[in-house]
C-alpha cells in the first residue's frame, strides 16, 4: 500500500540533515512551498544550500532563512529584487556564497540530474563571466558551455493538488520549477491545497507522476 | 534641436515589425508597452519565462490569481489558447529557436551584434541574471529597445561593450529613441532617424561607427 | 490571425523535400500517423532519412515507405518486429542504412535538439557495441557516453484533439514521441481526430503547446 | 536428478523479493510473468516505457483502447492513479534512477554484473536494441530472471560475457530455474538452489566460478 500523504509539517520535513543541498520551488512569490519552508526553519537543518530562482524577499520563507543563517551558499538567477534585503546584507558581509546561474541553466542543470545526464553544452552563457572556467566547445556552429547536473538532497515543492501515490497537478503560473526539482532530488516533498482520491485526477493531465514524490502535505490556501 | 521619440512612438515602431503570428517575449521594462500598441489586425502570441504561452494583459484591480504572474514578477491573465507549462520546458521554447523575436532592454550594443543588458557594477550589487542570457541566446529574432544614449549622455552604441556580455554577436536591430539601426557585418547601418535629426547628429552621440542606408527612413511620431 | 488547420491531407505534406530528415511518431502500431505516411507516399519525397521507433509492420506506413524505396536510412532503436520483412529485406540487400539508437538516447538527442543543447553525456550505451567511435567521459563516477542534437526537417505526429493554434492533447499511450519530434523539427505536421475551438483545451491539461506545430489535418478515427 | 524450477515458481521467487511500493519495470518475455503473481498485499506500480505508470493487466478480449500498448506491444490498462506521460519523460524515469527495480531476461550474465540481453548474432539479422539499455543502467535495481543455461545446455552464467553487452557491471541479483544468485566483487554467490540440487552439480553447468552462501536457501516449488 503506497500512501505519501504526511500529517504535518513538521512530519514533511524530518529527517532534513545539516548541509543537505535543498531545492525550493518558485519564481516571485508564485508556487513558493512558504509553508514548507517555514516549517524547515522550525526543524533546525543549518549550512543549506539552497537552490532557488529569487533570494527571497522581506522576512518569509527564503529570506527568513537566510537571516537566521541557516543558508551557507545559495544557486540561483535572480538574488536581487525588491525587498531581498537579508540576501544583499549577508552578501556584503560575505557571509553567504552566491553561485549565480541562468535562469535557463538553472532549471535545464536540474532536469540533467533528474535525467540521470552527466551534463550537457549550452550556447548560454557563452562568452560571458558565467561561462568562466567552464569547458567551451563549438558544436553546430555554435560556442557552447558545459554545465553540470544539479541535484537536490531535497526539494520542497507546492503543487495544487494530489492523491495518496503522489500524483500532481498544479495551479497556473505556480507550477514553475516544481516538476522539475521534484525529479532531481533524493527525497521530493511537497505541499498541496488538498488531497484527491486515487484514480480523480486525469491521467493524461497529471503533471508530476508520484515516482518523484516522497512526502506530501496539505496546507490550506491562506 | 533633437527630439528623441515618446516611449509609447518608440513602441509602436517595434510592434510594427513584429509579423502577425509570431510567438514574443518581450524583456522586463520598456519593451512591455509594445504589446500594448500591437494593433487588433495582428494575433501575436505572448511568451513568458515562468511557464505561460498566450500571456494576455494585466486583470481588473482586484481579480485575477496572485500567482499568474509575468516574468516581471506583475499580474497577467492568460488568453484563450493559452497554456501553462513548467519552467525548464518554458526555457525550452527559449533556448531550442522557437521563440520567432524578443525585445530587449540593453546598457549597450557593439557592432559586432554584442548585447550587456544583465549588470553594470559587479563589485558592490550582488549580480542578477534572470533569463536573460537564455532569450538573448535563443530567440530568432533580437531586437533591441533602449534610449540611444544613457541618462548621463553617454553613448549605448560601441565599437564593443564594456559592460559584461549578456551573449555574444545576437542583436539584429536596435531601436532606439533617435533611430532605427540593423546590426550588419559592417556594423551598425541606420535605416531610419528620429524627424529632424542629421546623420551628423545621430553619429555624434554614438561611439561605433555608423553607415547609413540609401533610402533613410523618418521614424513616425504622434 | 493564427489558423494552423490544413484542410487536406496533401496540404499537411506539401513541400517536404528529397533528403529531409523527418521524424515520424509512434511506438508499434500505437501513436502511428499512418494517413500522414501514406499522404508522403504519395507526395513523392525520395531519399529520406526517418527517424522513428520501429521500422514498420506489414505493407502500411513506414514499412510502405521502406518498400517504394524511398527511405535512404533509418535511425531507430528497434528495426526488427514480426512482419519488419521489408527493413529486414532491404537491409540484407545493403539497400537501407541502420543507425541503432537506444530508445532513450533516441528519445533523448530529439529533446536535446528542441532544447537547442549541444548535446549530452548519458551512461546509456557506454561499454557496448552503441558507443563505438564516440566520445566517452568519466563523470559523477561512471563511464558516459557524447550523443549528438537529433533535429528533424519534418516531423510526422498523430494526437488526439487541436485548437486553431495549434495546441495538442494525445490519447493514452499513443502520445509517446509525438511531444518531443514535434519540438525537434523545423516543419512539424499533425493529425489529429478532432479540431476544437481555441479556449476548449485546457490550458493545464495542453501536452504540446502550439508554439512547436506548424500545420495540423483532421483525420476522422478509422 | 535436476528437476529446474516452473517459470511460475521462478516469477514467484522473483516476486518476493519486489518490495510493497515499488516502482518496477518487467522487461519483456519471462519477467512479465512476475506481475501476475504478486500477492494482493503489495501495491506496485508498473512501468511502460512508452509512457504509463500505474499499468494493469491485459483487458477483457474484445474491450479496451488498441493504442493502450506495453512495451511488448501486448493491450493493457491504466488502474485508478496511473498516468500517462510521453517518452522521454518515460526514460526519464528510467535513465534518471526513478525506477526502484527492472526485471530483465539475459542471454549472458558475467561476474561482474555484466549483462548481456539484446543480441547475439551481428552479421545476419538487424540488430535491435529497444529500451534494454537504458533501463540496464538507470534501474536502481537490475534483478535478471532467466533459465541457467541456454537450450542447448551452454552455460549463461560466465566469467565474461562472449554475446555484446547491454550494459557493464550492473545485474545485482540473478533468478535461474536452478538457483538465486548475488552478483558481488567477489563474483557470483549462491543463496538459494532448486531443491535436490548439490553445488558440484551447479558449479558444473556455470561457467563462472561460484561461491556458495553460508546458509543455503531452497528454492520453493509449487
Amino acid at each position: 500500500m503506497i500512501d505519501k500523504r504526511v500529517a504535518t509539517l513538521a512530519d514533511a520535513v524530518a529527517g532534513i540533515g545539516d548541509e543537505a543541498t535543498v531545492l525550493i520551488g518558485g519564481f516571485g512569490d508564485s508556487g513558493v512551498p512558504v509553508e514548507l519552508v517555514h516549517a524547515l526553519l522550525d526543524q533546525g537543518a543549518r549550512d543549506l544550500t539552497v537552490v532557488t530562482n529569487n533570494a527571497g524577499s522581506g522576512e518569509r520563507d527564503v529570506a527568513a532563512l537566510i537571516r537566521e543563517r541557516r543558508v551557507r551558499k545559495i544557486v540561483c538567477s535572480y538574488p536581487r529584487s525588491a525587498g531581498s534585503i537579508w540576501f544583499e546584507e549577508l552578501w556584503r558581509a560575505g557571509e553567504i556564497e552566491l553561485e549565480l546561474v541562468p535562469q535557463g541553466t538553472l532549471s535545464e542543470r536540474m532536469r540533467a540530474a533528474g535525467a540521470g545526464l552527466g551534463g550537457f553544452f549550452t550556447p548560454t552563457g557563452a562568452d560571458t563571466l558565467l561561462a568562466e572556467g567552464k569547458e567551451v566547445r563549438v558544436l553546430g556552429g555554435r560556442r557552447q558551455v558545459f554545465e553540470e547536473p544539479l541535484p537536490g538532497d531535497v526539494a520542497l515543492v507546492k503543487a495544487h493538488r494530489a492523491d495518496r501515490w503522489g500524483n500532481l497537478v498544479y495551479r497556473t503560473a505556480a507550477r514553475n520549477f516544481g516538476p522539475t526539482m521534484a525529479t532531481a532530488a533524493a527525497l521530493t516533498v511537497v505541499q498541496v491545497e488538498e488531497f484527491v482520491e486515487l484514480g480523480e485526477l486525469d491521467p493524461e493531465a497529471v503533471v508530476t507522476p508520484g515516482i518523484y514524490v516522497d512526502r506530501v502535505v496539505a496546507v490550506r490556501a491562506p | 534641436m533633437i527630439a528623441p521619440l515618446a516611449a509609447v512612438d518608440l513602441a509602436r515602431r517595434v510592434a510594427a515589425d513584429i509579423p502577425d503570428g509570431s510567438y514574443a517575449n518581450l524583456g522586463i521594462g520598456l519593451p512591455t508597452l509594445v504589446a500594448d500598441v500591437v494593433g487588433p489586425d495582428k494575433e501575436i502570441v505572448y511568451h513568458s519565462e515562468n511557464g505561460i504561452l498566450g500571456m494576455g494583459p494585466a486583470p481588473a484591480p482586484g481579480t485575477g490569481d496572485p500567482e499568474l504572474i509575468n516574468a516581471g514578477k506583475q499580474p497577467v491573465t492568460l488568453l484563450p489558447g493559452g497554456a501553462f507549462f513548467h519552467h525548464t520546458d518554458a526555457f525550452m521554447m527559449m533556448r531550442g529557436g522557437h521563440i520567432d523575436v524578443t525585445v530587449l532592454g540593453a546598457f549597450q550594443v557593439s557592432e559586432r551584434g554584442d548585447l550587456a543588458n544583465w549588470i553594470t557594477d559587479v563589485a558592490t550589487m550582488p549580480p542578477a541574471v534572470g533569463g536573460a542570457m537564455d532569450l538573448a541566446v535563443g530567440a530568432q529574432r533580437v531586437l533591441v529597445m533602449t534610449t540611444h544614449v544613457t541618462r548621463e549622455g553617454r553613448p549605448k552604441l560601441l565599437p564593443r561593450c564594456s559592460f559584461p556580455l549578456t551573449a555574444a554577436g545576437v542583436v539584429d536591430r536596435v531601436y532606439t529613441d533617435l533611430a532605427v539601426l540593423d546590426v550588419t557585418p559592417e556594423g551598425f547601418v541606420v535605416l531610419e532617424m528620429a524627424p529632424g535629426l542629421t546623420a551628423v547628429e545621430l553619429q555624434g552621440l554614438t561611439a561605433a561607427r555608423l553607415s547609413f542606408a540609401d533610402e533613410l527612413g523618418v521614424l513616425p511620431t504622434g
